[in-house]
């Protein structure tokens, strides 16, 4: 206190990322050994462009504190964008993503601005309207988006090469299917998520962000203009969602409505929340897990809802700050 | 005064921590019935932190806590108001959403069948004046010190057999912390125990019967608040130059 | 001309109820817990199915009314005492969550016990529409209106006049401090998720018969009540009601005079210009909190 | 393999729950039936089934685990348009033959190499509804529909067909799937001019809703259903309400009531009495699907002495006159469906019943 | 001397109360100025008035001669005004370390690209931002805590915290709200040394603070507020005689042992 001893000041770092993106870019590295069929590829491809749209929500969700119901409209936007960019005004698919993300920015904005003065499950409320909408507008609009029935999305191709998902194709003198290259693609998709994301998080609009949650009044005196932090972060979370969207779409080559829903906008918070708020390995796990749930549960048939949401409820019960946190501070205790 | 018979309160070997970090490291106090006794230390000593053991709202990982001769280690937090044991918290946590008197009210809840519960109300506000003027106010909107005395006397509502008080003169002027102090000897007068934390150590061990020291989760002191009062480190320590 | 905005306006009424008996039970938690219980529909599940199904087993309705309520009563409490209360210093989001599982559980419970089809069940009255103006009002309307109006009305007062609601406010705005006053914060809950629970299946059985029910009804009730719970002001009780006769009529006037195809949207854009300028809702509580 | 695969995705749960529930359950009972009589060529059938909810996206993510982790030798499923069409460009790619079993034209019109479906498009069963309008003399009708595929479907193809009749639409609303009340679009139907019936065009209990709310309304004006609920369960939500209204259906839900000529009697019968005897509830026009599909899947295999896809694929193509419970089933490369509209029947409700409507 | 923050006619309703009422008065540069007064006299509110928390019913609040009129309180920072809160305002999702950083959050680059890419100069610049926020720890006296998680931290730090973190932001004035509350008299005597310190910078001080002690050794200028309005305002000295303030606020054994103190 008063009589403090005199010390040189501490030597304080930032935590090291290496490690962690390391061991993520090893997993991704290994994974395609253990793939049976190509079917274990499709389950990854998909888990790793709905962990990245996690990555992102959780960038808003998990470190500023601000929840959205309506995510998925963002999703959703990306794919039916960069599809419609493709089929209606012939441009590339690349340059369609990207247009689509920047198409998403800017509604995401135009959006954010009125709504992100709202708190709590006010915010809530607001971004499931925006997300309802946007479904309804999908459902509504079948001469462009193909109505409740769907639209088909052209794939993806790279200088005129298509990229079909039951083709093959040489590579460094592999041969490589076309879904080997898909898993390709959503793996570096995820790993430039997390960089990205890991990026965002210690910096000082990281900071920022976090002190959002922590107490907004103490951020603003801090000088941090939380109205234009929170739609950035909103914007930028957006456009996670918006491209992997747009992957997802192509990758598939068929889309509904259904991704607009509100099912799927709880779907990628659980995903969140399960995986651990405010860690970004955390939800990258939730996703693997709130994916895989179903596939194991198929075999049960009727009772695959029942179990489905007993597992949710168990995890969410013994690991209250979801799995990678909960886990980490077990591990922590334990150590001596 | 009272320092021998059983004791109104008995903490043996006390130890709780947070996490991996021990805050408290086995420490017995005891106090009797009627007694006054003061808890002074440093910031982070854990004075709140063994408060909230005797309220039951931090778990214990060894020792007892025993009351009336009743142990209370597996009573929840309610049952032991129910007991008398109220407390009046840090840092106030007073129920902002609701209005003044709805907190005064809740202070009363655990004999909210009582009959005299509304003459107690109209006695408190005569001894906190302005609560009554801002009685119909949401308790966030009063000033820190409005808070501090809605929490002295919402604690009051609850007839307690024994008041724990933690720096209940935080945040207010000079003349309703005497106010304050006058509360606590009249209180003493009417036969209550207390226990008081306080960082206006002089006065606390001034107007107590008995004072601890605690230092970093141990106890390295006790003894009359008198003899507290002129023990040089002790003096050096929290009093002040 | 009148007869068609009296038709959009009892159809409108009629829904509002709904959502807000809906709504009513959201309240109920939310104020004991700050939780969004999204589990909230499946109570209503819970009593029109539970009606329909003991009604099967040849318990007559005026039993198997009150039996399917209970019944959800029961779900409400197991569902705190097995779910939330284990989940304890767990945040909101993640309580949260843990409803939104115990829907998917409960819908799957009762798609493998009770079926998967659409029921009806018979209206209360015998009469079944009365003919006001050239409009027509459902009486089962009528009593949705008066069975949320004694709800609500008796909501409220146990908010503003009993310790018992001032104690379940209190919880949920310091759960801490709330035990220090001899709150037992537990069984504080437990009472707010079992008597939800009941308003819910409450709702449930009298909305019966204009909605039908099946194991699945909860999805969409839920939701809708939700909204009219926010719109209204999460956490009143009168709110609620506000917020779901606005959603009804709005739904009903936009279909009417508007555009069937766009019936869902404009409730939202209006909740959005509702949130727009109160960003408490209609009625809700200013948050207080003072630096 | 020692087993003929037969790959199943259906809307079991969900939604669409009334299409996919009794599917499932007639494929199960007729895939046991087969199996116990011997199998099909010399091979048992095995069913690999998931239940995608009503949910299109899951229905695509199902169609891959069959075609690239079960490797099924052919498909019979999809409960509804949504779910098969997220199904087809895979099933396209991968080259394996589907028999759908869901409503809406598109999934055989373009012709789709490997996509078959059996139950008449939304298009037929609109042009036997705007016939027997025509018949009955009316000109000016009202839609309403709901929003969801098989609605939104329909009221695009009575749109189209609507002028081929020389009926005009006058009051064109639609409700949401999950709606709870619809009497202000009934409202405006009933108060548009020279409105002389109204036809309903969705499945599921949003047209229960409707119908309810059409006689609470005490309009007059006849009133159409579609093929959409052709089921007893639809009679018993709709109660009273249903008296009077008619829809195209197959014959299935009268099949005691045919002539014992009618070259259907026969396979109807059996199929209702199978199915009513193994899960003591009444049969749905809907698991008729499954049974057609099943059946035409079967007499496929047996055409093509193989499971090799391309061969069973052309056989489906050249099928000629299988009597099913749905229809007459005539493929040919330009048409893989093989139902013409006069395979429905009109019925009417009569007494809360089906009957045939003269 | 020029006054750095002017305060005019300043007034605050709350349906009916008058928190602040036609209030003036003037702060002078380098100088620490202390703000007393009963409870409930108005001095959170005034300090939320100037810092843009609140909007004042009437009245306008200089600051160098600029009006703060309408401005947002994030806007405040840059302009060199800082403050702290009589109930925390703490970040309790960080680190210790990290809510001082924050304070620093206007002088660190926040550009969207640059940040996701991480560049080096960022890097640099937040290591050094770092270093310098620990050694403010330790200027306040809560050095111990620099690896701490903030939700673990005790009140008594937990309010030192917050000055580092509006040090931090090498503000020109700092307004301190009640920084000795929950301080015994040793630590409260630590943190007369470290006002010192920080009024020695150059750094003007306002504070509001109940314990006399504090106020009477290392105030220049003190003010006194009663019901929302200005009681009495001069030096230490003249506050201490004055018997309309002794009457209001400090009670007759107060100034009796401040004056022999
Ligand atoms: N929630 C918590 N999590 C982790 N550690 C904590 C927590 N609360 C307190 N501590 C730690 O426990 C120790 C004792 O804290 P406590 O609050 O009891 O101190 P105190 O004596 O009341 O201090 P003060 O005078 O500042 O109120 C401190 O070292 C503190 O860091
Ligand atoms: N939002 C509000 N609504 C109604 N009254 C309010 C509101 N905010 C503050 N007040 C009242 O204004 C007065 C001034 O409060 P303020 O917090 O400024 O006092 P203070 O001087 O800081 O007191 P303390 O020394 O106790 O902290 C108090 O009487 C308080 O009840
Ligand atoms: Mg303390
Ligand atoms: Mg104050």
């Amino acid at each position: 206190m008063s009589e403090a001893i005199p010390q040189s000041p501490p030597r304080v770092r930032a935590t090291a990322k290496w490690p962690g993106l390391t061991v993520l870019a090893v997993v991704l590295l290994v994974l395609p050994f253990l793939a049976g069929n190509d079917y274990h590829y499709d389950l990854m491809i998909k888990i790793a462009l709905t962990a990245g749209v996690a990555v992102g929500l959780n960038l808003l969700v998990g470190y500023a504190g601000q929840i959205s119901l309506g995510h998925a409209a963002f999703y959703a936007a990306g794919a039916y964008g960069s599809a419609l960019l493709v089929s209606h005004y012939e441009i590339t698919p690349v340059p369609a993503m990207l247009l689509a993300a920047v198409g998403v920015a800017v509604l995401a904005w135009l959006v954010g601005r009125p709504i992100l003065h709202l708190k709590g499950h006010y915010l809530s409320m607001a971004t499931l309207g925006l997300g309802v909408i946007a479904a309804i507008v999908i459902n509504n609009e079948d001469q462009l988006t193909g109505g409740p029935d769907g639209l088909t999305v052209a794939p993806l191709s790279v200088f005129g090469h298509e990229l079909s998902v039951f083709g093959s194709y040489q590579l460094f003198g592999l041969t490589i299917s076309g879904t080997q290259v898909w898993y390709g693609i959503a793996a570096g998709f995820l790993f430039l998520s997390v960089v990205f994301a890991l990026n965002l998080i210690d910096s000082p609009l990281g900071r920022a962000l976090r002190a959002l949650h922590g107490s907004e009044i103490a951020a603003q005196v801090a000088g941090v203009d939380t109205a234009k932090f929170k739609l950035r972060v909103f914007v930028i979370s957006a456009v996670y969602a918006s491209l992997a969207g747009s992957l997802y779409g192509y990758y598939g080559g068929f889309i509904t409505p259904n991704i607009a829903s509100f099912t799927h906008s709880i779907e990628l918070i659980t995903i969140v929340v399960l995986g651990g708020m405010a860690s970004t390995y955390g939800v990258i796990l939730g996703a693997v897990i709130l994916l895989l749930i179903p596939q194991f549960l198929t075999g049960f048939q009727e009772l695959e809802m029942v179990l489905f949401g007993a597992i949710l409820m168990a995890v969410m019960i013994f690991m209250p700050r979801g799995l990678v946190p909960t886990l980490a501070r077990r591990f922590q205790k334990e150590a001596p | 005064m009272a320092g021998s018979g059983t004791p109104l309160l008995d903490l043996k070997g006390i130890r709780t921590g947070y996490g991996r970090i021990e805050a408290l490291h086995g420490l017995d106090v005891a106090i009797h019935p009627g007694e006054t006794v003061a808890l002074v230390g440093a910031n982070g000593a854990g004075k709140s932190t063994l408060l909230k053991v005797i309220s039951g709202l931090q778990p214990l990982t060894a020792g007892t806590v025993t009351f009336d001769g009743e142990d209370l280690n597996r009573r929840k937090a309610a049952d032991r108001v129910h007991r008398g044991i109220i407390q009046v918290p840090e840092g106030r946590q007073v129920f902002a959403g609701l209005s003044v008197e709805d907190n005064l009210m809740l202070g009363a809840f655990s004999r909210r069948r009582d009959k005299d519960v509304a003459d107690n109300l109209e006695a408190m506000y005569q001894r906190f004046p302005i609560l009554k003027e801002k009685r119909r106010l949401h308790a966030g909107n009063l000033s820190g010190g409005q808070q501090q005395m809605l929490a002295m006397g919402r604690a009051l509502m609850a007839k307690p057999r024994l008041l724990l008080l933690d720096e209940p003169s935080m945040g207010l002027a000079p003349l309703i912390i005497e106010e304050i102090f006058g509360i606590i000897t009249e209180l003493k007068r009417e036969g209550i125990t207390i226990f008081v934390v306080e960082q206006n150590a002089s006065e606390a061990l001034a107007i107590a019967d008995r004072g601890y020291v605690l230092e970093t989760g141990d106890i390295v002191a006790t003894g009359s608040g008198e003899t507290l009062l002129n023990d040089d480190s002790v003096k050096a320590a929290y009093l002040g130059g | 001309m009148f007869s068609e905005f009296f038709q959009f306006t009892f159809s409108g009424v009629t829904l509002g109820a709904i959502y807000a008996l809906v709504a009513l039970g959201f309240t109920l938690i939310y104020n004991a817990s700050h939780v969004i219980n999204f589990a909230q529909g499946e109570f209503l599940m819970i009593g029109g199915m539970g009606t329909v199904v003991l009604m099967d087993a040849g318990v007559p309705i005026y039993f198997a009314i009150p039996l399917a309520i209970a019944m959800s009563g029961v779900a409400g409490i197991l569902l705190h005492r097995l779910a939330i209360a284990p989940a304890k210093n767990a945040d909101v989001v993640t309580l949260i969550i843990i409803t939104i599982g115990a829907s998917i559980f409960l819908r799957g419970l009762a798609q493998v016990f009770w079926g998967k089809e659409y029921h009806a069940l018979p209206n209360f009255s015998a009469t079944e529409s009365i003919n006001l103006g050239g409009a027509i009002l459902l009486t089962q309307s009528l009593w949705i209106l008066g069975i949320a109006a004694v709800l609500v009305t008796a909501l409220g007062l146990f908010f503003t006049r009993t310790a018992l609601g001032k104690a379940l406010l209190a919880t949920s705005m310091n759960k801490d401090a709330a035990s220090l006053m001899g709150i037992k914060t537990g069984a504080i809950l437990m009472m707010a998720f079992g008597i939800s629970a009941v308003i819910g299946a409450a709702a449930g059985v009298i909305v019966a018969p204009i909605t039908l029910t099946s194991y699945d009804i909860g999805i969409m009730l839920g939701l809708k009540g939700f909204i009219a719970a926010a719109i209204g002001g999460l956490g009143s009780s009168t709110g609620a009601i506000l917020g779901g006769l606005l959603l009804g009529l709005a739904e009903a006037y936009t279909a009417g005079y508007i555009s069937s195809d766009y019936k869902d949207a404009v409730p939202f854009v209006i909740i959005l210009a509702i949130l727009f300028f109160l960003p408490n809702g209609l009625l809700g509580s200013r948050a207080v909190e003072r630096v | 393999a020692d087993t003929i695969r037969i790959g199943s995705f259906l809307s079991v749960t969900g939604p669409a729950s009334f299409l996919g529930d009794p599917e499932l359950k007639t494929l199960e009972l007729y895939i046991d039936k087969i199996n116990s009589s011997g199998g099909v060529l010399g091979k048992k059938l095995e069913l690999i089934h998931y239940d995608d909810a009503g949910d299109a996206s899951k229905a695509r993510t199902f169609a891959n685990r069959l075609l690239r982790q079960d490797r099924v030798d052919l498909i019979v499923g999809g409960s509804t348009t949504g779910a098969t069409m997220a199904a087809v460009p895979l099933i396209q790619q991968a080259g394996v033959p589907f028999i759908s079993l869901a409503g809406a034209e598109t999934i055989t019109t373009p012709v789709k190499k490997w996509v078959f479906k059996t139950p008449q498009s939304d298009r037929q069963a609109a042009r036997r509804i705007l016939m027997d309008m025509k018949e009955r003399g009316f000109t000016k009708i009202g839609l309403i529909s709901g929003t969801g595929g098989f609605g939104a479907s329909g009221r695009n193809v009575t749109k189209e067909e609507a002028p081929n009749f020389g009926i005009e639409i006058v009051a064109d609303e639609t409700y949401n799937p999950k709606d709870t009340d619809t009497t202000a679009q009934l409202t405006r139907i009933r108060n548009t001019d020279g409105v002389q019936a109204i036809l309903n065009f969705d499945f599921g209990q949003g047209p229960a809703i409707v119908t309810r709310n059409y006689a609470q309304l005490g309009i007059e004006q006849p009133f159409y259903q579609s093929h959409g609920v052709a089921s007893d369960s639809f009679l018993e939500l709709a109660g009273d309400a249903a008296e009077g209204l008619r829809l195209p259906a197959s014959a299935l839900l009268v099949a005691d009531k045919l002539p014992k000529s009618d070259p259907q009697y026969d396979v109807l019968n059996r199929y209702k009495n199978d199915y009513e005897s193994r899960y003591n509830e009444s049969v749905s026009t809907f698991g008729a699907y499954a049974y057609d599909g099943l059946q035409l899947a079967v007499q496929a295999l047996m055409k093509a002495g193989s499971t090799d896809k391309a061969k069973v694929r052309d056989a489906l193509e050249s099928i000629d006159g299988a009597v099913g419970v749905t229809g007459t089933y005539r493929m040919s490369p330009e048409d893989h469906m093989g139902l013409d509209a006069e395979s429905f029947r009109i019925l009417e409700v009569k007494d809360g019943d089906w009957a045939l409507a003269e | 001397m020029t006054a750095l923050l002017s305060v005019d006619n300043l007034g605050k309703e709350f349906g009916g109360v008058h928190a602040v009422e036609d209030l003036s008065f003037q702060v002078e540069k380098g100088r620490i100025h202390s703000i007393i007064g009963p409870n409930g006299a108005g001095k959170t509110t005034l300090f939320n008035l100037i810092t843009g928390l609140y909007q004042p019913t009437s009245g306008s609040v200089h600051l160098n001669g600029r009006s703060l009129a309408g401005h947002q309180p994030h806007e405040l920072a840059p302009l060199g005004m800082c403050r702290t809160f009589q109930n925390l305002q703490i970040c309790m999702n960080m680190t210790a370390l990290e809510n001082v950083m924050l304070g620093r959050h206007r002088h660190l680059k926040q550009g969207t690209f640059t940040s996701l890419f991480k560049l080096p100069a960022l890097r640099r610049a937040d290591q050094q931002c770092r270093e310098e926020c620990a050694e403010l720890m330790e200027f306040v006296g809560c050095g111990q805590y620099i690896r701490h998680h903030a939700s673990a931290m005790p009140y008594g730090a937990l309010k030192r915290l917050e000055i580092a973190r509006a040090l931090a932001a090498s503000p020109d004035i700092l307004l301190l709200d009640e920084p000795a509350a929950g301080l015994n008299r040793t630590e409260t005597d630590a943190l007369r040394e470290v006002i010192r310190k920080i009024a020695d910078r150059g750094i003007t001080v306002v504070l509001v603070e109940h314990d006399m002690k504090l106020v009477m050794s290392i105030s220049d200028q003190v003010l006194v507020l009663c019901y929302g309005r200005k009681l009495a305002e001069g030096t230490p000295e003249e506050i201490r005689a004055n018997p309309d303030v002794i009457d209001a606020y400090l009670g007759n054994r107060h100034s009796r042992e401040e004056a022999t103190a």
